[in-house]
């Protein structure tokens, strides 16, 4: 019975607080990336205010877009959530931890991805369609990545959900080893696609030819773009978890004992504010790269997850 | 009594055949309440399937799976007469191939023949090429059962046999070529899908690569049973099984509209569409759902069916050596970019075909769905729902196949629960709900959308300057400068066909002239031939004979 | 009561009836009643026992039914043809027309039912004097070049044939001794084994190639195409088929006399190389001289040619069941093929006249609109051709396949590629016959008779799938004998 | 009993010098003569053997062939070359040497394939068939090496001698005259059907070159 207030209570903080945060994580990100380029830089608090502005602003819908216009942003804000929801942060063994399976985060992602696409379309100007086309190809080499390196980490945990991932990582001691290195390089290739950073997109330019992500909700004013906007801070804040799951999942809490909550919470912080500071000093010293570059870029990717894997055949062999 | 001179016909049921007949049966009846009620060759088409899955012996399913192929040729005629005689060659072809395997004992050499005739017709790469020619040809309600239905007799007899009949013999390389051919299906079917213009075509493709898909679950399941993999032939089977049942359900959903967009608009070609769901909302929410299981997307029919496949992916992986490993993880990246480009394929036809703007006025003055084809789509709809929400209960009911293909397997529960994702998904729809109404403004208002610097368009252009937004090449453009290029060429050409077809025509065409010049003989040279004929046979004797 | 003697004597006896008076319509009809009360004889053969030369067994006497009855339905629609081409000949050549159509179903029923290898040959011989004549009926230059061919190839096979019957009879003497004995295919069945062994393959050597002449096995079948096209439709293709029959049957017996010999330790050579080495060439040369046929009864000649290769290759696999495969092969064929000819008839003559050179296949395209039921009928019997169900003949290359897998594995192979061919050549054709859009045309009536090739069809249909208890006991009794 | 075999292979011999020595004529006159030769030496051959055997049949075989073969045939066919003025060399669609080279090899063949046979207590001796068999084979050589119509159907002629020979060799065995006689009705058509294609205006040639009609229309 305690057991399951507890892990009901944990679920709960889990979830207020990457809801809560992920504005905050954004501005977070976005001051350091303007100290880095010696401004001062927005208040952290910034992105809330941006998201409560665009809920007192009217919506505007085109009038050449269907009845469906509306429906994107909420299908994309929902997946989003779900993964955000299904994805642990600071403790394993959630409520959500049985339905947490790898791949359908990354369906998850693809829904949202595909909502977004949709909202693209929808208004029937070049710029949404040329933006989708971009996306479905960028789509293409990170879903293939994403499987390959789910594989390294399915043979290294003998189970493909997350929970299960991070409890073996946290507990076996698999030390440093070349394939995670790889695995982690890989995944973070495709976690900047995915969330549309630098260098495969560039989240405050707003030069048409170049956008992809802001190509796609061009049209979409007040309230369904802060839907919008808001799920492009859950992305990131899902996407930090994810890797801080697999990759750093040391001093993780359990959701049943109450005791290792603070210091997993604590490690939590710090791990999202690693992660931010190491983005945006990335993102400040990399330039945008040309749209077909990406592809390249993800090919590579692609490679190093399934590198990762034949090395851990390797490395099962030689004992290592 | 009717069948073979003496002999008769036999007809038997079991768990397989069952299954198969249920993925049949609602196809048959949405297609015929979609218009095609009075066509004999359709109803003959459909005793064909019938009896193809009944057969007790060899004799009826051969005869069920010609009669299958015959009728459907004649509706492929009469809907176009191109595609046909390469489909009748086809047709003939699996026939040539299954006939032998029949009778051969079970041996590799059956085996191969089996793949080769059922592949043939289920269209598996690399002799998949005539499928995205043929099945757009005839009228929708058949195209839906060639796509839906006859492929997946087709799989029937290749799981009946390579599972049950020669199981004796099975050798792991068995599995192994079957997956390799399905990961080319998958390949090119959904790259072609993506590329292709017209929808039915592109629609054909996306059922070469399901088809793909399901010939890899199948062969992976083959090289567990020959490895003695429980855990694995059990996920593997139950993933082909699954995407069978999904693919039966949403392919003809997504023909029969295809049909009705034709019937509406007089075109099917992407490029001409745009905007549908103003004219027609029902076919197009229809459309959306059915989309959602081609594209494989999560809470559709089609996830679950690749959530098992990548999972029988990574246990296959953990076996074998260097080469399995490098190979299953290549797999798994061609499925997953498989998985993208159906997803692809999947946006690009909603997005221009049903969102947007009109590129034509016939596309802006589409009306909407007829009665029957609208009853036939609600009703494969309606069954699409349970296989996305509840695909575990449904792989609870199949286990029975799968025992009786894999006696030894043992199955998981499905850790896939869309129900819970959906309760997810209302709680964070009431919190955004909450948010908009507490502080959000309501109301929508129309305004022009920016049209990205454009000049105005004419006035008899109502709905804007097609031109003015992407269009279906423009929308793959991307996908062929970086993949098309590679595996298709830049002609577009199926590799298959430059590098299997034109080949054989020019043999072809080389054989026919010499008979030509054969006939074209004096009355001279034609006694001569008797002549020199008779002589040989004679000096046969003679040395036969004498030495 | 022998009624076999009567069923050969009618049709000479008509056709000098019918030789000597009569406008060509009355000739029509007087050789419509005599092929009736033939049909009649035919089966009351089954029924009347008979012995001495003509000694007819179940086998024979089912061939002679199936003959009797392509000979009918031909003689009815021969009724509408004679009509609307009365003008084209002169009334005494109809009259021969009519004095021939009797003398080729005479010769036909003679070359079954006799139990002589002597009166085989010799009917052989009249039939093809007759079909000959026919072939020339219409005196245009292409038609006499056919008769040409027909006379040199005809002539040769017979003299070939005579060659390899005079062989046998040499090869009966250490067996049965001078005599009427030494030439009767039971006495000689029976006593196969005791005969002088190379002798008779050289014997058969020489009746294959005479007989495979008017059977029309690749390279012998030269005149085959021509003359089908050149001659007075009802006769040269309706009719031809039977001679085929007779031809095939008599390899069937003379081999089934080799096989014997060599099955007892004589020292025969067995008999299968040679006739699938055939009966191969034969499929594999229709497969590729059928697209660019223009003319549509030049096609089914060539697909005649192919039928004919099929069933020889079936005897050359051997066995009870794979003989029983050739014969029903053989049955079938005939009933298709010869319904078939009717319904091109018909065909033809809805586009205007059916007399030789109205048959090209751009000429007839777009049958549907000129008449829906002719346009089915004709694209069934096509389809039919290509041996996919429904049509009867999967049943028999069914059982033919499958007895090449048990017995000859390798042979199976190129059977099929065959087999795969000619089906998709002759699918090809469908498509514009029945659908192409010809320049508009109203509806034509189709005719009293276009039920006798739906009547065909069904008998098709039902001797191969619904095959009656009876006819397959008697089937597989003469499959086990001729083994 | 030697001196019938002794003269019966002398008749052979003499009939396959004749069907030989056609092989090496160039003009249709000299044709027919070698095959009225052969026509006559095979009706004597026949009623030889008729003597030999006391057959009746033989007998009449022997005369229906002198009558018709030796006689009417040969007088027949030197009618058509007047008629048709071919007296002139007709031409041969390989070179003499050759074809008579082949000629040599059918009878080795023929040979080669009796050479086998076990003759129990048959009057026909293998040589006797050897020589039948090689008559055949020469007269189909026959016609395949001559481009003409006429030539052609002396080739066939001399052929059906070959059979007949064969024929008259057999103990007792019925027919013969029928045979023979229906042989000759079929030969006569061939006759007949020559001049039908003389009659029609249509070929000005015997020459078969000219009678590839529906090949050149390529139906």
């Amino acid at each position: 019975m305690l057991i399951i207030t507890l892990t009901v209570l944990a679920t709960a903080l889990h979830i207020g607080l990457c809801f809560a945060g992920a504005p905050l994580l954004l501005g977070l990100v976005n001051k350091l990336r303007a100290w880095l380029l010696g401004r001062r830089g927005p208040p952290l608090t910034q992105p809330y205010w941006h998201l409560v502005k665009l809920l007192r602003k009217s919506t505007l819908v085109p009038d050449t877009a269907t009845d469906l216009f509306t429906f994107w942003p909420l299908g994309a804000f929902l997946a989003v959530t779900v993964a955000t929801m299904l994805i642990p942060g600071f403790a394993t063994g959630l409520l959500t931890a049985p339905a947490a399976d790898y791949i359908t985060v990354i369906g998850l992602f693809a829904l949202a991805r595909t909502a977004t696409m949709l909202g693209g379309l929808e208004t029937g100007f070049g710029f949404g369609g040329a933006g989708a086309a971009r996306e479905a190809l960028f789509g293409l080499f990170a879903e293939g990545a994403l499987l390959v390196l789910l594989l390294a980490f399915a043979l290294l945990a003998h189970s493909t959900s997350l929970d299960g991932i991070a409890a073996t990582f946290r507990t076996a001691h698999i030390g440093i080893s070349v394939s995670l290195g790889f695995a982690l390089a890989a995944m973070l290739t495709v976690a900047l696609t995915e969330t549309g950073r630098i260098p495969t997109d560039n989240p405050s330019g707003h030069l048409e030819l170049a956008m992809v992500h802001e190509a796609m909700v061009l049209e979409y004013s007040g309230r369904l773009l802060a839907l919008l906007d808001y799920a492009g801070m859950l992305r990131l804040v899902a996407w930090m978890n994810l890797i801080g799951t697999i990759f750093l999942p040391f001093g993780m809490a359990r959701a049943a004992d109450i005791l290792s909550w603070p210091g997993g919470l604590a490690l939590w912080v710090v791990k999202l504010l690693v992660m931010a500071a190491v983005l945006s000093v990335f993102e400040v010293s990399r330039a945008k790269m040309r749209v077909f570059r990406v592809p390249e870029f993800l090919g590579a990717a692609l490679l190093l997850g399934m590198l990762a894997s034949v090395f851990l055949f390797v490395a099962a062999r030689i004992g290592a | 009594m009717f069948g073979l001179p003496g002999q008769g016909m036999h007809l038997h049921l079991d768990a397989l055949s069952l299954l198969f007949g249920c993925i049949l049966l609602p196809q048959v009846v949405a297609a015929a309440v979609a218009g095609m009620r009075a066509s004999v060759a359709f109803w003959v088409f459909v005793l064909g399937m019938a009896l193809a899955l009944l057969a007790g012996d060899q004799f009826t399913l051969i005869f069920g799976f010609e009669l299958m192929s015959a009728a459907s040729w004649l509706l492929v005629l009469q809907g176009d007469r191109k595609p046909a005689t390469l489909y009748a060659g086809i047709a003939i072809f699996s026939g040539a191939c299954l006939i032998p395997a029949l009778f051969l004992p079970a041996s590799s050499l059956a085996f191969v023949l089996i793949a080769l005739g059922a592949g043939a017709k289920a269209g598996l790469a690399p002799l998949h090429s005539w499928l995205p020619r043929a099945h757009p040809a005839p009228p929708a309600g058949v195209s839906a059962l060639m796509s839906g239905g006859m492929v997946k007799v087709a799989l029937y007899v290749l799981i009946r046999y390579a599972f049950i009949n020669l199981a004796s013999a099975q050798q792991p390389w068995w599995g192994e070529a079957l997956v390799a051919a399905g990961a080319l299906s998958v390949l090119i079917g959904a790259l072609r899908a993506v590329l292709e213009v017209e929808l039915k075509t592109a629609l054909a493709c996306s059922t070469v690569e399901h088809v793909g898909l399901i010939a890899v679950g199948l062969g992976l399941a083959l090289y567990a049973k020959a490895s003695g993999d429980a855990a694995l032939a059990g996920v593997a089977l139950q993933a082909a099984l699954l995407c069978a049942v999904a693919h039966g359900l949403f392919k003809p959903l997504l023909f029969i509209g295809a049909g009705e967009v034709k019937h509406a608009t007089g075109t099917t070609s992407l490029n001409w569409l745009g905007g549908l769901m103003r004219g027609m909302p029902r076919l197009g929410a229809l459309m959306l759902l059915g989309l959602v299981g081609m594209g494989a997307l999560p809470l559709g029919p089609g996830f679950a069916p690749e959530f098992l496949l990548f999972h029988a992916v990574i246990g296959a992986a953990a076996t074998g050596g260097i080469l399995a490993r490098i190979g299953f993880s290549a797999l798994l990246a061609v499925l997953g970019i498989g998985a993208a480009l159906a997803l692809a394929a999947a946006v690009r036809i909603i997005g221009l075909g049903f969102l947007g703007r009109p590129r034509s006025l016939h596309a802006a003055a589409a009306e909407d769905l007829r009665r029957g084809p609208l009853v036939a789509m609600v009703l494969l709809g309606a069954l699409n729902v349970p296989v996305a929400l509840v695909p575990g209960l449904l792989l609870q009911l199949m286990s029975p196949v799968i025992l009786l293909l894999a006696p030894q397997a043992h199955t998981l529960p499905l850790t896939y629960a869309p129900l819970t994702l959906l309760i997810l998904a209302g709680f964070a729809a009431l919190a955004a709900g909450f948010v908009q109404t507490r502080w959000g403004v309501r109301g929508l208002q129309e305004a022009p959308a920016w049209n990205g610097g454009f000049g105005r368009p004419p006035a008899w252009l109502p709905f804007g300057d097609p031109h003015t937004q992407v269009s279906a090449t423009g929308f793959a453009e991307p996908v062929m400068r970086v993949m098309g290029k590679g595996l298709l060429g830049v002609s577009k050409t199926d590799p298959a066909e430059r590098f299997l077809f034109v080949p054989l025509f020019r043999v072809q065409t080389r054989l026919v002239r010499l008979a030509e010049r054969v006939r074209r003989a004096t009355i001279r040279e034609r006694l001569a031939f008797v002549f020199t004929v008779l002589v040989v046979f004679l000096l046969v004797l003679g040395l036969g004979e004498g030495g | 009561m022998n009624f076999a003697l009567f069923a050969i004597g009618l049709p000479f006896v008509a056709a000098a009836l019918l030789g000597l008076a009569g406008t060509p319509r009355q000739g029509a009809i007087g050789n419509a009643v005599a092929s009736l009360a033939l049909f009649g004889l035919t089966l009351a053969v089954f029924w009347g026992h008979s012995a001495g030369l003509v000694a007819v067994d179940p086998l024979a006497a089912l061939f002679g039914t199936v003959s009797g009855f392509v000979g009918l339905t031909a003689a009815l629609v021969n009724i509408g043809y004679v009509s609307a081409d009365t003008a084209r000949m002169p009334a005494q050549r109809w009259r021969l027309y009519h004095a021939l159509f009797q003398i080729v179903l005479g010769t036909t029923l003679l070359g079954l039912y006799a139990d002589n290898v002597g009166l085989l040959w010799a009917a052989m011989e009249g039939g093809t004097i007759a079909m000959t004549l026919g072939v020339s009926l219409y005196r245009t230059p292409t038609g006499l070049e056919a008769a040409w061919k027909y006379f040199i190839l005809g002539g040769v096979g017979i003299g070939l044939a005579l060659f390899g019957t005079m062989l046998v009879y040499l090869a009966a003497q250490p067996a049965l001794g001078p005599g009427f004995a030494a030439m009767s295919f039971t006495a000689l069945s029976a006593h196969a084994a005791h005969m002088d062994g190379a002798l008779l393959t050289l014997a058969f050597v020489f009746i294959l190639f005479g007989y495979g002449t008017k059977a029309a096995l690749v390279p012998l079948h030269g005149w085959l195409p021509d003359a089908y096209a050149e001659g007075p439709a009802p006769l040269t293709t309706a009719l031809s088929g039977l001679l085929i029959n007779v031809a095939l049957l008599a390899i069937l017996r003379f081999r089934h006399l080799m096989q014997a010999n060599a099955a007892a330790g004589g020292s025969a050579m067995p008999p299968g190389p040679f006739l699938l080495s055939l009966g191969l060439a034969s499929l594999f040369l229709a497969a590729f001289s059928f697209s660019r046929r223009r003319d549509a009864r030049r096609f089914f000649g060539f697909s005649s040619i192919e039928q004919s290769g099929i069933s020889a290759f079936a005897f050359g696999i051997g066995g009870p069941v794979a003989i029983f495969g050739g014969l029903l092969h053989m049955v079938l064929h005939t009933l298709l093929k010869s319904g078939l000819f009717l319904a091109l008839i018909r065909a033809a003559s809805l586009r205007g006249s059916a007399s030789p050179g109205n048959y090209g296949f751009s000429h007839l395209r777009g049958l549907l609109q000129a008449n829906k039921k002719v346009g089915w009928l004709l694209g069934a019997c096509i389809f039919a051709l290509t041996g996919l169900p429904p049509s009867g003949l999967f049943a028999s290359e069914f059982i033919i396949i499958s007895q090449t897998i048990k017995k000859n594995p390798y042979m199976s192979l190129p059977l099929g590629l065959g087999l795969l061919l000619c089906a998709v050549a002759i699918s090809r054709n469908i498509g514009p016959l029945l659908f192409a859009p010809a320049s508009y045309e109203k509806p034509k009536p189709a005719g009293r008779d276009a039920w006798l090739v739906g009547l065909h069809l069904v008998l098709v249909f039902v001797v191969a799938f619904a095959m009656p208890g009876p006819l397959v006991n008697l089937l597989s009794h003469a499959a086990e004998t001729l083994q | 009993m030697s001196l019938t075999f002794s003269l019966a292979h002398l008749m052979g011999g003499i009939i396959l010098l004749c069907a030989f020595l056609q092989l090496s004529q160039r003009r249709l006159a000299a044709m027919i003569t070698l095959y009225q030769l052969e026509a006559l030496i095979l009706s004597v051959a026949a009623l030889w053997q008729g003597y030999a055997q006391h057959e009746m049949a033989l007998y009449l075989t022997g005369l229906i062939t002198f009558a018709l073969k030796a006689v009417l045939l040969p007088w027949g066919l030197r009618e058509i070359v007047l008629r048709f003025n071919m007296v002139r060399a007709v031409e041969t669609a390989m070179p003499m040497a050759l074809s008579m080279i082949l000629g040599l090899a059918l009878i080795g063949v023929a040979v080669l394939v009796v050479l086998p046979t076990t003759m129990r207590s048959i009057s026909l001796t293998r040589e006797d068939l050897a020589i039948a068999l090689s008559v055949v084979l020469l007269g189909l050589l026959l016609m395949i090496v001559r481009r003409n119509a006429l030539a052609q159907i002396i080739g066939f002629l001399s052929m059906e001698n070959g059979l007949v020979l064969a024929a008259v060799g057999m103990p007792g065995m019925p027919f013969v005259a029928e045979f023979s006689v229906a042989l000759l009705v079929l030969l006569a058509f061939l006759v007949v059907g020559v001049f039908l294609l003389r009659i029609r205006e249509h070929f000005d040639t015997l020459d078969l070159s000219g009678l590839e009609e529906i090949e050149r229309r390529g139906r």
